[in-house]
């Protein structure tokens, strides 16, 4: 195909567009619309994914020594097991700080005990969360370890969660593209049934199967790829008001920064936009040609 | 140069299109294909331009037999072949030069091309002066123009014609019947389905009878009745 | 209109469903989809309301006295402060008995301590969180009051977002309701395109305007019922999944249960069907009637 | 029984429909309306059913100028007439039965009475025995007496039909003007848009000659060409 004919029948698919314009434009509203709650989720996704990954790294036992236990041997023992990845020690005097820190206001408390009550500590961290059950036994069994502390199932939980919710936000993306593509598909088969004659015309004189398809599959991506870019400006807006608000309100979630999800976003929605133009319009054509 | 062999066309619904018909048709002949309603005139048409296919038999057009047409082939077969229908089928929406060089932007052919032969098509059918009116302002007859010049604008081997004249006038059924007979004999083989006797009977061509899907007359100066 | 005839009408609408029965499914199952997605965000909605109003019924001051001043003197003084609710008392011992508990295993180092160095606390009620700083200011004036805390700006901000998220789960509500009405308006437009011939029939030999549009609004009810009833069906089996892991995940969000949601969720949903399904089809049959 | 005085009907882009025309159909009358494409023959039908509203003037039915009804009281108005199309416009994926049934739906009588009426007004077409039939298995002829029997089931004041034989042979075009004829003897009033000159010559009617939206000849036994 020239590809001046391409621009013309590229200038048809938008007059398609403009001439049905009402419901054009409802179309690209909706998909819009659709595709902000379709970005939001991708967002909700990106971050329950790196939320995850940090609450991973975060993974981490607390090995409590007998008083005049050799450091270093347990140290030497607690990096030969398997699945360790690094040590971390903290002191009598250290842990006191801590702990001091932690009570706040209150921490004149600790200047009435007379003797430091809390133990050396090794903080470990491991690989991956499923072998810290196992860790901790085999810690338990060195010499010179007192106790062996963990966030034990907790921690499981919470990640089981946030696997469940990111798992109902993919279904919620899939539903939505599902739905925005039924759309696209629907109206443009309204077009496509407006101009049945003028179809079956052109098949008359001749036209080519794809020289009939092009306006409808212009159509299409037109009103993806607008739907996606209105929908990638809103979608950065309401997280900028999310972002606003999330840090100090919820400030045990860590949440990602605009530069790390918006242009993932941005791109996705407008590759995801030029998809459906193009699968919806095949789609809506196909029974008209054969 | 157009051969029909044997060929029958039963509807998926069991009706009977054409029934072991063997027709051939010359380059530059005008013929009438009358017959009752139901006789099978439409569905022999609609095998020359592969609207459907034949069930059995083969149809030849030049030396190919388009019952074995691809798919993708089909587009240029219908570039060699125009059609006219009774009820015009015109874009109304497009002027009168639009809808004709709707049938010349399918060969991508630059505008200055489709505009010189637009014009020169419209001149032919007697349209001159009305490139830029809507169907919706023409009468019968020169909405019949206008669908005939988009017929005729590709240079086809042949015009098809299905009851041209069905929702015309007696005198407007004349011109386009005489703007037909011009075409013809600027070379264009011709064939129409009518059921319009008197113009069957007054103009003594190549008359073929159908009956019940098949030709039961074929006369080379025929008329309407037997 | 005849029962009789409604009946037929109704039937009608039904068959229209079955013969276009792909696109019918292809609706229905799109709608009841979205219908989820939409009973979710419901379920989000009603949660964060319950959340919202039960954070700010643990809206709280504590006042802390000075060592010997009269603790019903001070009382007195603060249920007159205008806002307050109610008082709570905390003795210096029910005091440092929390304070055990907070601390857990640690808590041997108080055994340490020889006397108790915390004070006896007034915990104030008040009735609505904006009042919070200003009753602050005026306990401290108090003669006998050492300090006031509360929970400063970070409950007021942690009601912010929750009011953020609240609002944009309605906005999601509100998207979805549209995007599902685009998609019964074009479902139910292409069968009265299908049926455009008929139409003009019916108009031409007489057939009234509610006779005519009657097996469209069936067709719409039919399609927004059973999406409506199964979308139900599934959010309730995606609230149940989310409820099996969200206590144990994120203890320090509370849930509401089940009987307190899915009953509501499914009612609103089966009112929005029936909507739809009106709306969708009057919409739809209009310019084909005028 | 319908009167036409002084009706002008312009379309929305200007062409005009109907230019000051004056009619008068009395009951029991059967009456051609003839003239060449875009005289206005289908707009003059169109306004007796109120699917065009004059611009100007009073179209009386009975003794209502329909021109004034309101949306509502349409659907009563149509009931009382039949409207036959040159195009037959049968719903393809009804029966016989049913699409004649079709019409008395809408006036919500009850199963028995519809069987009845149809079974006698598919009688007086000819078509007794085709009830199960569906449009496509029909001959044009037939489809076009289904189409009648839809139109008179309701026992209609006046029937309309635009030209009613423009896509049938000679032969048939004649079985249907015949039968309009026995449904005008029984009392129908018919009025019949026609472009088909051997059955207006033939049959020696009332005729009403129209061009460019005016009436421009009234003959009690009137021939097509002046
Ligand atoms: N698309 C179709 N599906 C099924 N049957 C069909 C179809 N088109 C035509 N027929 C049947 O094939 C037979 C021949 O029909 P065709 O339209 O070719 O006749 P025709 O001579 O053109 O009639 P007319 O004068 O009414 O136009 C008829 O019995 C008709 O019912
Ligand atoms: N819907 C319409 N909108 C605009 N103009 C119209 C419309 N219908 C008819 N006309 C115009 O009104 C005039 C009369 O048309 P009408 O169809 O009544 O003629 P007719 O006598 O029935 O012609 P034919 O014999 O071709 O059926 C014509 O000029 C036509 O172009
Ligand atoms: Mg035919
Ligand atoms: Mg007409």
């Amino acid at each position: 195909m020239k590809i001046i004919t391409l621009g013309k029948l590229a200038g048809e698919g938008m007059a398609n567009l403009r001439a049905r314009s009402g419901m054009g434009l409802t179309a690209i509203t909706i998909i819009t619309l659709a595709f902000v709650v379709l970005g939001l989720f991708l967002v909700l996704f990106f971050n329950l994914n790196s939320l995850g990954t940090s609450l991973a790294q975060k993974l981490q036992l607390r090995v409590f020594l007998t008083d005049g236990a050799s450091i270093e041997t347990v140290g030497e023992s607690l990096r030969s097991l398997p699945g360790v990845e690094g040590l971390e020690f903290v002191s009598k005097a250290q842990a006191l700080e801590e702990l001091r820190k932690q009570l706040g206001e209150r921490s004149e408390l600790l200047d009435l005990v007379e003797e430091n009550p809390l133990p050396h500590t090794y903080i470990v961290r491991v690989r991956e969360a499923e072998l810290i059950p196992g860790i901790a036994e085999e810690a338990k069994t060195i010499v010179g370890v007192e106790e062996v502390v963990y966030g034990r199932e907790s921690l499981g939980k919470v990640l089981d969660f946030i696997n469940t919710v990111s798992i109902l936000s993919v279904v919620g993306m899939v539903i939505i593209f599902l739905a925005t593509l039924f759309i696209v598909v629907n109206t443009i088969r309204l077009t496509v049934i407006a101009r049945k004659e003028e179809i079956a015309i052109r098949k008359l004189v001749g036209a080519t199967d794809a020289f009939i398809r092009a306006p409808f599959v212009f159509e299409g991506i037109f009103m993806g790829l607008a739907s996606a870019s209105l929908a990638s400006l809103l979608a950065d807006f309401t997280y900028r008001l999310v972002l606003e608000r999330a840090p100090q309100a919820i400030p045990f979630l860590p949440i990602l920064p605009r530069e790390a999800v918006v242009p993932q976003v941005t791109l996705s929605l407008l590759g995801l936009g030029v998809l459906l133009g193009i699968v919806g319009s095949w789609v809506s054509v196909r029974k008209y040609l054969r | 140069m157009i051969h029909f062999i044997d060929v029958s066309k039963i509807y998926p619904n069991g009706s009977v299109g054409l029934d072991r018909v063997n027709l051939t048709v010359e380059k530059g002949e005008f013929v009438f294909l009358v017959g009752p309603s139901g006789s099978g005139k439409s569905t022999l048409l609609r095998l020359i331009t592969r609207e459907e296919k034949p069930t059995e038999g083969k149809v030849l057009v030049g030396s190919r037999n388009i019952a074995r047409l691809r798919r993708k082939e089909i587009p240029y077969l219908r570039r060699r072949i125009g059609v006219v229908f009774q009820d015009f089928r015109l874009l109304p929406k497009l002027t009168v030069a639009e809808n004709v060089a709707f049938a010349l932007e399918v060969n991508e052919l630059s505008r200055k091309e489709i505009r010189r032969r637009v014009a020169e098509v419209l001149d032919l059918v007697g349209l001159a002066g009305k490139e830029r009116a809507c169907p919706r302002e023409l009468s019968g007859g020169e909405q019949q123009r206008v669908s005939i010049a988009r017929a005729i604008v590709n240079n086809p081997l042949v015009l098809l014609a299905d009851e041209p004249t069905g929702n015309l006038d007696p005198e407007t059924s004349w011109e386009i019947v005489k703007l037909l007979e011009t075409i013809n004999i600027r070379g264009t083989t011709v064939i129409m389905a009518t059921h319009n006797e008197t113009i069957v009977n007054t103009l003594q061509r190549r008359v073929v009878a159908m009956a019940e899907g098949r030709t039961v007359r074929d006369e080379v100066r025929g008329s309407y009745q037997q």
